[in-house]
Formats: C-alpha cells, structure tokens, sequence
C-alpha cells in the first residue's frame, strides 16, 4: 500500500474550482514578457516588492517578471537542480536562497547564450530584462542576488527601500508618517531612474488606475481570506498556493479582480452551504512559510489521513487587512498610497504584536491574531533550508502562541527548491505524533478557559 | 616590574580581550549605565554623549551554542546565535540597555527575539536604510533622532550638540589611532600580529572611549619601539568578510604560514577607516557616517554601468588595502549562513584576482572547536604563495 | 641520494622513497586508529622493502592529514601541494586534479607545476571515500567491488540524501522496495561524481583532468566522473600514493636548497621514532 | 474490546539497525526478541516476530493484532496497523513508568525528546533535525573505530578524568577527530565521554525546546549506554528512568496501540 501511494502523483489536488484556473496567470506573466522582449518593449526581472515598485513600472508599460516565482516554477517540475548546480560552480555558497542560486544559474547559462534564453529553459525561461527591481524588504538575498547578477547581465538595478520598522518605535510619535514620507521620496527618485532609463514620462492618470484597481484586488482578496474563518474551511493552503499569484504578481490586472470575484463566489457559496474542503475535518492548521512546491501532495495526502485542514497560511502572501479609512483621507497621490499600503503591508500586525507584547510585528504578529479567528488547532512550521531568513522567527513564533494561546506547532524541515531537504516517511510520521499533541492541548485550552 | 611597563598597553587590551565584561560590570558597580548594541551601526558617539559606555555585543566562539536552539533554527547565521546564546546563559545580564540593529537579517531578527526573551530597562531597534540614497540618509537622521530620544529619556538628561560634538572628536581620536596602528602593520614583517591587534580592537569596544584611546597611545608607543618582531612569513594576508572576534582564529592563520597584514571586517578596519564630519549639526554627521562611508557590504551601492566598473565602485578601496599594505594574498572569510558576505563572494574574487591576488574562501562554523581541520588550507594557501 | 615522502592519511598511510630519477619503493597500509602513531613501523618496512637504511635516507617530507608531529620528518607540507607536485610529475600537462580521499575531496588546479588554486568539502561526508564504505558496508558488498557492481545497472535509483547516515538508510530502503543492489550503486555514484563535479567547478575544470586518491580506485566512481566532467580524465598507475609521492619530490627540491654540511648534520641527529602528541593533550580537553 | 477475554497481540519495531518484536497478552509481555536489520527489513521482521511468537508458544493465527512502527515496517508482508515511532515510544514508556511525562528516545537515525499525557499519548515532541548528529549511530560508528564493543561503552566513559572535546556535528567526521584523538595519545574513555557530552549537549538542547517534565524517561538504543545516560543527566539536571530494556519499548508500544485500533 505504502509503494503504491509513492507512485501517485505527488501534486496537490485543489478543492476550489477556481484555483485550478490560477496556473494561467504565471503563464501569461512570462509569456508576455517574452513577447515584449521579443517586439522590443522594456522588460525586467522583480522582486515581489509588495506592490511598493511592480504597479509604477507597469504604468510604464513595462512587463515584469518575477524570479522568485519562476523559482517554485522550476522546483515543481524539478529542473532547478541544474541551476543549483551551476550557481555552485560560479562560487555561490550553497547555503544562500534557493531561489536566488536558481536564478544565477540561469543568468550564466544565458551569459553563455548570448544573453538570450536558453532554449531549453524551464517554462519558456525568463526573458532579458532592461532592469533589474530589487527590495529591501524582507531579507538580504532580494537587493544582494540582483545586485551579485551584475555579473552576468549588465543592466541597471534599482534597489527599494521598505523601512524595518521595530513594533515599539512604529509607535513612536511621527515615526510612521516619516516612515511614509521616506518611502515616497524613494518612489520619487525610482519614478526618476525610470524615466530616464525609458526615455518617457510616465502617465500618472494610468498610474492611478493601477492603484484603484490593485486597491480593489487586494480588498477582494482579503475577504477570500476573512470567509476562511468558517468552520468548517470552505478552502485549504493547497488553493491559496495556486490563487496568490494573481493578487502578488498580478494585482492590477482586471483578469485578476474578476478571477477574484469569482474565488470569492465559490469561497462563498461553500461556506453558506457548510461544505468543507476536506472531508473529516478534525484539526485546523496554520502553516508558515512557503510550501515544498516539488511535494504538494503530501498535504492531501495528511488532510485524507488525519483530517488536517490547512486554514491559513503563510502571512506574507496574503492580501493585509484594508487601510483604515481614515489614513487614506484626502490621499490621491498615487505614490503615497502606494507607500501606505506596502508600509501597512509590513506593520498591518504591529498592534496585535504590542497587544501581546511581542516582536517583530511582520513575519509573527499575523499568527497571534490568526490562531484565535480561525481556531487554529496548530501550527506547521516549514522552515526553509533555501529561504533562511523567513525561517528565522518560526520557533519564535511557536514559542509565543503555546505561550499565549496553548496552541502547538510542529516542526518539519524542507525547502522550496532542493527536495532532498524534504524527507515524506518522517513528516508522516511527526504529524501522526503531533495529532496528538494537538488533542492534548485541546484539552488544555478546554481547561484556561480559550474560546477554541 | 619593567616588563609589565614596556607592555602596559598591550597587557591591558589583552586582560580586556580575556574577561571582556570585566571593566564594564566594574564601572557598572560605579553608577555607569551600559548599553549592549548590534554590530557597528549604531553610533557610538550617541552613547558616549550620554556618559553611557557602549558594549559591542559579540559571541563566543569556545562556547557551543545550546539554549540558542529553543528560539533560534540552526540554519541561521551562527554569529548571531552564538550572541543570543551567550546572552541567554546570563552573559549580559548586566546591560542597561539593548540596542538592536537593522544591519543584516540575522542581526534584524535577533534583535527582534533578543528584546522578547532579554529584558533590558532600555532597548531601542535601530532601522537602517539599505541604500545611500539623500532620502536614505535623510531618514536615517531621523531615525538616530529617535535613538538620541530614548536614551535621553531612560538617562534622564538632555545631550547638547557641543556635548555630541565632543563624543565625536573622541571617537575620531579613537579611529586616527586605530589607523596609525594599522600603519605600523605596513612594515614587513609587520610591527604587530594580527591576534595582537585584534585583542586592541576588541578592547577598544568594551571599555570608555577615553581609556580605548590611552590603550591605543600605549600601544602604538610599545609597538613602534619593539625589538623582537613577529616573524616573517612569505604571505601578507588580506582578510575580507564576516567578522573574526577570537584570537584562536587569527593564531591558526599565522601559524599556518600568513602574516595577517589587514582586516576589512566589521571588528577590524570598517568602524574606524573614516572620521565622522564635525557638522553644525552633528546628527547630520553621524547619519551620513554611518551610512555612506561604512564598506560594509549590507549597503546597496549603485551598479555601474558595467561589471568592471561597478566592482572598481564597490570595492575599489581595496586596491588601496592591497597597495599601502603590500598584501600579496586575499582570505574571504565568510561565516556559515552570513548572506550578505556570501553573495558578494564571486564578485569580490573577481576583483582581488584582477588585482593580482591569489584568494583563498573558506566558510566556516564560528567555532574554535571546527577550526583545527581549516589548517591544512591555510598552510596550502601559504604554500601556493610561497 | 634517496627521498622520501610519507602521506598519513586518514585513513591509508603511503610512502614512497625515490632517488633522483624515479621511485624505488612504495608502501600503503591503512592508518586506523592506533596506527597513525606507528608511522615509524610502516617507515621500517619501507625501508626495509628499499634495502635501505634510515641513515640513507637524505630527506623526509610528511604530508597528509597526520602530517604534524612526525618527529623523523625533516618538514611537512599540505597533501594539496603534494597532490599537485605527484601529479605534475606523472602528467605535466594537467591543468586540473581531483583528488578523493578517505575523510576529503579536493579540487586543484595546477599552472606550471604551481599550486594556483583549490577548493575542499567542508563539513560534510558526503562525496567521500567514507561515504563509500559506509554504504557498501550497509549493502553487504566490499567496497572494492561497489564500482564494477555499479557499472552494470540499467537503471540507477534516486538517492537524494546527501547525509552519509541517512544515505545509507534511504539505500536500505530501496533495496528493500526491490531496487537492485547495482541501481543503487549507480545511483549512489552518480551522486557523489555530482557533487564532486560542482565542488571542483568552483576553481573552472579545465582539460586535462587527473583523478587520484583512494576513491578513483572505484571504477563506477570514476565513470560517473568522467561522464559528469563531460571527457576522459587520466589517473596515474598508483592513484593512492600520488601524495607520498609528491612529497617525496619536495623532499628532492628542498635538498637542493640546504647546504651539504648542514644536510649531514641533520641526518645523523634524525631518529625513527613513534608519532608523538606532546603538548597538545590538555588543551584539547575540556575541564568540567 | 472485551478485557475479560484472553487476547493476544504482537508488536513490532523494525528499524534501521535493530528488529525488534515483543508478543503480549493483554497488557502483559509474554516473549520478546531482537535481532540486528541487516538491511532485509522484511526477512528481519518475519524472523523476529517467528522467533517472538516461537518464545511464547503461540503462531501467528493466535495474533488479535499487530501494530509495527519503524523505518522498515512497510515492509511486512502480513496484515498490520502501522503506527508512528513517536507513539509508539510514549505508550511503551508509558507502560513500563506511567508517572513518567517526558520520554527522551535516542534512536539509531534520530533522537526524539515528547512529553507524554498520563494516557501515554504525545503531548509534545521534538525531532533532531536532518542530521544523523543528534542520533546514536554515532556511537556505533566510533565504537568500532576504537575497538570497543558497543556495550562497554557507556561503562568505559564513566572512567573518564577529562573529556574530549568534539566539535563536528556530522557522525562521519566525528569519526575521523576520534581517530585523530587517538592518534593524539587521548584515552578511549575520554574520547567516549566526550562523544557523549557531545551527544548530550545536543539531546538537551533538544530537551530545552519543551518543557521537561517532573519524572523523565530515556528510550531507545541509548538508553543502553550508561555514559550517554548520564551524560544527558548532567546535562537536563534530572534523573532519568531506564527501563531493563530499552529496544522493546517501541514495539511494546506498537502492540499496546494496535490493540486498541
């Protein structure tokens, strides 16, 4: 029995409709930079830089590409390894960021092609960029990769700046609004760089369209997300790793807000008819950080064994909980609403991290707000080998909520490139182990008195 | 009695070096406030204003990370768990304050889980640009203002900009002397070991800046006048990267075959190579010090046009290391799991051997105990060399 | 005149003793444990399968990962060195070693018979010639055979750990699943020869190649190589003693450079004695 | 199930070195047996349980149940109700000591540290992680470089005056600083005992994730190396239980559980 489920296929099976509908928003991304490369408009490679530099060089007519998401790509039909291969070779020790090894050893070889795509590239590959879009939110790896491609690509990078702010000085008097006002500026002078590099003005009418429509998106998105607080989960991790990639990569694409609606219909009609995701729903997970893409099938797979519904997920991927309103008041500055909603996106949880006297308010804050509204019964830790730092407060993190809240978590080693980081047998076997630390601390909540 | 003279400056740093907290927790007992801080990001000048001693958190190389694991995955880097470790067997429990930093990831999050897990009366996040921009820098002195405040606030007193002003002429006394060391490195052999310098440089982050000063003034004195001089090895050796706060380390090094000639690491020339401007308003200053004229790579610098252009702009200092040091090899020291020193890896190499450097790139486990089996790649990088 | 140069691995120790033109003898027996102290034994015999004395004997090089403390060597240098030097003296034409060893793997490149780079694996087992053992071990094959064994698969099974232990268990597994011994071998090699490929790409393979160490020995291995480094490699007749051999050509060059008297004096006050530790026990230890 | 009736259950735990295989009568052991894996998990687990089953004077037509855990245990070619290590553990060490909340297992590939419920179910666990470092494989591995046979090891490291001090964290390369000890002229039991302080270390860091509680127990083939036991004792301040035989406590588990499902 146990060799005939290794020969199933090993991806996920989506719950929603919808979600088997979301591949075609990666293929169109990097078709149509392909294309554009092709008829000689701008292109560049980003980073997801949290809508805060994607939505201006849109406006610019430029067709973005992101190699984070080509990376999970190359790793769900398992053709990263070569990359990885090469990226070693250069000199790139084997401990930086799976994605970004990927990607440099993708750059070689198209140094070695002429600068052209490799005609064997892993979904069409990615086209050449005019620019490179790196960030400083987030980690190191997303400025220094594009910065170490100047090696093989001789083109420009602009590098965003998101500030880091800490829970207690986000509270300071006036530092938020500094905050805001120094992410303008730095959007001002990308707007600058970008101009130049372009040879044109850019069109703050269609800018502004942009943003309404990403407001929009995003907005639509998040109320996909508030419908999963329902019990049982009308839609699981499994279908938000297919459905993030239009409001990350795609927010201000019309396609997008429609693919939304109809998400949120089916999200919807699911939950008023309390038809849940998976059959058997016993526990309720949250899972951090980003998945094994090479073995999505392996949560069916504990969700048919153990009825474990993943409910939430992954905060960074996440549409943020809408502005107040009246932050937003009398804003009509397209790049000051784009600073407050990128800057919301990274302290959008900083009052729930001074309501439990936590730090830091991104990367951790969400779970603590998230484990009492979705009555999580636990917490699936993947910590990434490849994406250290977004691993780095995961123990923190579930030391705070069986802190706070009783809730467990439980620790299972993988990565978001290399499979071989991620061993099936002893995953099975530590959830099969910790469903019963999660009725244990049931129980326990039972006993202090938690709501869930 | 003689000897003890003839080495006061020397013996001094390296009882520092030895019981690091020694002094501190004396002065401690005296009423002095100590603020243990992140990397060298934080500005020094601010602390010393407030008659606060700055204390650079470092780790320990000889103690094997334990309690670290509870809060902290091992695949991080190992500095920075070694600090938090440390911290958590009670190593610090005599800080005043706690002043993070968003210098890398590692020392962004630690800093995070630090202040949850280790109270200190005072504590303070300090966010850092990641660019030069004027906008970066603009922001930057607003955010050392709201550092300015807290400490203020937690000591109760106001700092003036002729006070500030003073705090930053010590502390480019500090970095002059540093320098005129470092000089006395250029001789070959050079004066002083590479151990010998770092044990300074640490006590130099331990103790007043008024007593680092007199221990440097000493030991340029001493040093200058030395008849027995280290010995002569056939490399003179760069060091580039993640920092090297343990003599152990620098010991293998140069008992392998290399004189260490200069560092070009966070504990070695980059918090002293450049004076910070006098300017009307210090803050200004400090700001543009801190994050223009810091080489450290966890800044972005503007690519240029082309790649060899751009690595002249990003490492075109070292060609002046290599030249005013006679340096005719080049180690990059990166720290397992160190991401901004390990991207830059490729490039920095490409550049040392457009120099004419043979380059050596060892990643290692921060750790006394792993160091024995790096001897043999020192010795055959000596060989090469030789 | 004779030289002679003695490589402790960590496994295997060799020597060689050669005169000026070529070698005259050759010794490899493993090290093990309490060997690693008995170097003058394993040099007794040497000397005794030269017909030589000690005393005739004009230098001593020792190299290797027991290199240090060899109270009988007149010097040690790195097997990296000695590496480069044996093999530049089979194939002065090559421009690349790779060199697998019991406990390491290195790679070297070589430019006018001068060390100009290398690169070593750290940390990790793995892409060693103790991988090997261990898991022929697991299998129940000799591990002399696991290389012609491997040649004969078909179709050669994904090992994906890279973790020596868990390799041999996920080994266990497969032959438990059914996967024929020879599949996992290939699969084993293919492994290894690609992590060995993208360590040693770090210094630019360039052509031509030697392959050396206690590991070449392994035919599979060296295929998996080759197939890997995309053409031929050569070997030398003797891949094990290439670092004993190295040494012992320092051994020559260095006399060259020592004055004659000085040479003579040196050679009465040598003494085949036991390896000694002296002075390094205690701060190994660890009080309390 | 009705506890007045005489039920006969087996249970098994097929690992990566050891078979194990204990038969019992409700919740009685009646025979166990235990040989080496050898790489054949289903030869080693057919002989162990027929050898088991032999012990006891029964076949296998008088089994009720079978439960099996370990890395083999896919492997048998019988009906079975397969069940993870981890429970397995906490509900055999629960069997031998139910007051015990802690169980720390320090296994052939892992070593686990779970805090158990009085019922014997897992309240808490924690995994090395994907490193063979933390694990006892380690043990045999320089037990067989110094020529020790495994069973005097734990005894040999209580004889240490000052011990070594290992660094690595791979099982291979720890091998080789044994032999470089050796070489040194370090004695085997200083070598040992550092190897356990080493091993310690790692457990009780391990331990420090979940709160130890009162009354700990240690499983596992460690458990049989009096050093290491110590070793870990000095380390987490607390006493710990050895069961007079650690191996089965796995397969005791597997059959307790078994019987339930």
């Amino acid at each position: 029995m146990e060799a005939e489920r290794k020969k199933k296929k090993r991806t996920s099976a989506k719950t929603l409709q919808t979600a088997r509908e979301a591949g075609y928003f990666g293929k169109k991304m990097l078709q149509n930079a392909l294309k554009a490369r092709e008829e000689g408009r701008p292109t560049a490679w980003s980073m997801v830089t949290w809508w805060e530099g994607e939505l201006i060089a849109k406006a610019m007519g430029v067709e973005l590409v992101f190699p984070e998401n080509w990376g999970a790509f190359c790793a769900s039909v398992r053709a990263a390894e070569p990359h990885l291969d090469r990226s070693h070779g250069e000199g790139f020790p084997s401990t930086l960021c799976g994605y970004a090894r990927n990607c440099l050893g993708y750059a070689r070889n198209m140094a070695d092609n002429n600068l052209e795509v490799p005609p064997d590239a892993p979904g069409g590959g990615l086209a050449r960029p005019t620019f490179l879009l790196s960030s400083g939110a987030a980690c190191d790896a997303r400025y220094k990769w594009f910065q170490a491609l100047g090696r093989y690509l001789e083109v420009p990078v602009w590098t965003l700046e998101l500030p880091h702010t800490g829970v207690k000085e986000y509270f300071l008097p006036g530092n938020k609004e500094h905050n805001i006002r120094f992410i303008v500026s730095e959007l001002k002078e990308y707007v600058a760089f970008l101009e130049n590099l372009l040879g044109k003005k850019l069109d703050w009418d269609r800018l502004s369209e942009i943003v309404d429509q990403t407001f929009k998106t995003l907005r639509i998105a998040y109320e996909v997300d508030l419908l999963r607080k329902a019990v049982p989960s009308p839609m699981v991790a499994q279908d938000f790793w297919s459905i993030m990639i239009p409001h990350l990569y795609l927010p201000d694409d019309p396609e997008a807000y429609e693919f939304y609606k109809r998400v949120y219909d089916e999200v919807k009609y699911k939950v008023d008819n309390k038809i849940a995701a998976i059959p058997n729903e016993k526990y309720r997970m949250m899972f951090s950080e980003l998945p094994p893409w090479h073995t999505l099938g392996f949560f069916d797979e504990i969700a048919e064994r153990y009825g474990i519904a993943l409910v939430i997920e992954s905060w960074s991927y996440h549409a943020i909980p809408p502005i107040p309103e009246e932050e937003l008041e009398g804003v009509t500055d397209p790049l000051e609403l784009i600073a407050r909603l990128t800057y919301r996106m990274w302290t959008g949880y900083n009052e729930t991290a001074l309501e439990y006297g936590v730090d830091p308010g991104f990367f951790m804050s969400a779970y603590l707000k998230w484990a009492k509204e979705y009555r999580a019964d636990g917490l699936f830790c993947h910590p990434l080998m490849s994406c250290r730092p977004a691993t780095y407060t995961l123990l923190h993190t579930g030391n705070v909520l069986m802190d706070k809240f009783k809730v467990p978590s439980v620790v299972i080693d993988g990565d978001i490139v290399d499979l071989r980081v991620f061993n099936e047998e002893e995953a099975f076997s530590k959830v099969e182990a910790f469903v019963e630390t999660m009725d244990h601390y049931r129980e326990v909540r039972k006993k202090e008195g938690l709501p869930w | 009695m003689t000897g003890e003279k003839k080495n006061k400056g020397l013996a001094r740093a390296a009882e520092i070096y030895q019981s690091r907290d020694k002094r501190a927790r004396e002065l401690k007992a005296d009423g002095k406030k100590v603020f243990g801080y992140f990397c060298c990001y934080p500005p020094v000048e601010l602390m010393t204003a407030l008659d606060i001693l700055p204390f650079r958190i470092m780790g320990d190389m000889d103690e094997p990370i334990t309690v670290a694991d509870a809060y902290l995955p091992t695949i991080m880097c190992i500095f920075y768990r070694s600090c938090f470790d440390i911290a958590k067997k009670g190593r610090y429990d005599f800080f005043d304050g706690f002043i993070g930093a968003h210098a890398c990831d590692g020392a962004e999050r630690v800093s995070h889980i630090w202040r949850y897990y280790i109270k200190s009366p005072c504590s303070f996040f300090l966010d850092i640009p990641h660019t030069s921009h004027s906008a970066a820098i603009d922001f930057f002195k607003v955010q050392l203002n709201y550092f300015k405040e807290t400490l203020e606030e937690f000591m109760g007193k106001k700092t003036s900009p002729e006070r500030l002003k003073e705090a930053v002429s010590l502390h480019n006394r500090q970095r002059a002397l540093v320098r005129d060391l470092y000089d006395l490195r250029k001789s070959d052999p050079p004066l002083i070991t590479g151990s010998e310098t770092l044990q300074v440089l640490i006590s130099l982050m331990c103790v007043p800046v008024e007593e680092g000063n007199t221990i440097l003034e000493e030991v340029i004195e001493e040093v200058k006048e030395r008849k027995e001089l280290p010995e002569k090895k056939a490399c003179r050796l760069l060091i580039w990267g993640s920092l090297i706060d343990n003599t152990a380390f620098t010991d293998l090094i140069e008992s392998s075959g290399l004189n260490v000639v200069i560092e070009d690491t966070a504990i070695g020339t980059r918090p002293f190579w450049h004076d910070v401007e006098l300017t009307e308003d210090p803050m200004d200053g400090l700001a543009l010090h801190y994050l223009k004229e810091f080489r450290c790579p966890r800044t972005f610098r503007e690519t240029g046009p082309s790649y060899r252009e751009d690595l002249e702009s990003r490492f075109g200092y070292l060609k002046e290391f290599v030249k005013d040091w006679n340096v005719n090899g080049a180690y990059l020291n990166i720290i397992r799991n160190c991401d901004i020193h390990g991207y830059e890896v490729p490039a920095v190499r490409d550049y040392l051997e457009g120099l004419g450097l043979p380059v050596l790139v060892i990643e290692q486990d921060y750790s006394t105990a792993a160091l024995e089996p790096l001897r043999t790649r020192f010795q055959a990088f000596a060989e090469s060399i030789g | 005149m004779f030289f002679a140069g003695l490589d402790i691995g960590s496994t295997i120790t060799k020597i060689v003793i050669k005169t000026e033109d070529e070698i005259w003898t050759s010794v490899i027996r493993p090290t093990g444990a309490e060997h690693r102290r008995l170097a003058h034994k394993l040099m007794e015999e040497a000397l005794q399968k030269a017909n030589l004395t000690f005393g005739q004997l004009d230098y001593i090089i020792a190299t290797g990962y027991g290199r240090i403390n060899v109270p009988f060597a007149d010097r040690q240098v790195t097997e990296i060195s000695c590496h480069m030097r044996g093999i530049n003296w089979f194939f002065p034409g090559v421009k690349t070693i790779i060199d697998i060893g019991g406990q390491d793997c290195k790679g070297i490149k070589v430019n006018n018979g001068k060390l100009v780079n290398f690169v070593m694996n750290d940390k990790c087992a793995a892409g060693t010639g103790r991988f090997l053992e261990v898991i022929s071990e697991a299998l129940g094959v000799k591990v002399e055979e696991i290389g012609d064994i491997s040649l004969r698969s078909t179709n050669p099974a994904k090992i994906s750990s890279l973790c020596t232990v868990f390799a041999e268990q996920e080994a266990l597994l497969r032959l438990s699943e059914g996967v024929s011994i020879e599949d996992i071998l290939a699969g084993i090699h293919r492994g290894i020869a690609t992590r060995i490929y993208s360590m040693v790409e770090r210094i630019n393979i360039e052509k031509e190649v030697a392959l050396t160490g206690g590991g070449v020995k392994n035919v599979g291995l060296r295929k998996a190589l080759e197939e890997r480094i995309g053409f031929p490699a050569v070997v030398p007749p003797e891949p094990l003693i290439t670092g004993a051999l190295g040494a012992a050509l320092f051994a020559q060059e260095y006399v060259g450079r020592i004055d004659k008297k000085e040479l003579e004096t040196r050679k009465k006050e040598r003494r085949l004695e036991a390896v000694t530790f002296f002075g390094e026990g205690p701060t190994r230890g660890q009080n309390g | 199930m009705n506890s007045k009736e005489t039920l006969y259950s087996a249970g098994l735990d097929i690992g990566s070195a050891l078979s194990k295989a204990v038969i019992m009568k409700n919740r009685t052991v009646l025979s166990s047996s235990v040989r080496p894996t050898e790489g054949n998990f289903s030869h080693a687990a057919n002989t162990v349980l027929n050898d088991a089953l032999e012990k006891a004077g029964l076949s296998h037509s008088d089994l009720a149940s079978i439960g099996a855990c370990g890395l083999g245990a896919s492997f048998l070619a019988y009906p079975f109700t397969k069940i993870t290590e981890i429970s397995c553990h906490s509900r055999g060490v629960n069997y031998f000591f139910p007051s015990v909340r802690t169980v720390i297992e320090v296994g052939n590939q892992a070593s686990r540290v779970i805090n158990v419920t009085k019922e014997g179910k897992v309240a808490d666990c924690i995994v090395s992680d994907r490193c063979a470092a933390g694990s006892s494989r380690i043990l045999q591995i320089i037990a067989k470089v110094l020529k020790v046979d495994l069973k005097d090891m734990g005894p040999l490291s209580l004889k240490s005056t000052n011990p070594v001090r290992f660094t690595t964290g791979c099982a291979v390369f720890a091998e080789t600083e044994a032999i470089s000890r050796v070489a040194e002229g370090m004695r085997k039991e200083d070598i040992i005992a550092g190897l356990h302080q080493a091993l310690a270390a790692r457990i009780s860091a391990m331990a420090q994730r979940i709160k130890l509680k009162e009354e700990c127990a240690i499983t596992g083939g460690g458990a049989k190396d009096i050093g290491l036991v110590r070793a870990v004792e000095g380390k987490i301040e607390k006493k710990l239980l050895v069961s007079d035989d650690p191996f089965i406590t796995g397969a005791i588990g597997a059959a307790l559980i078994a019987v339930e499902k």
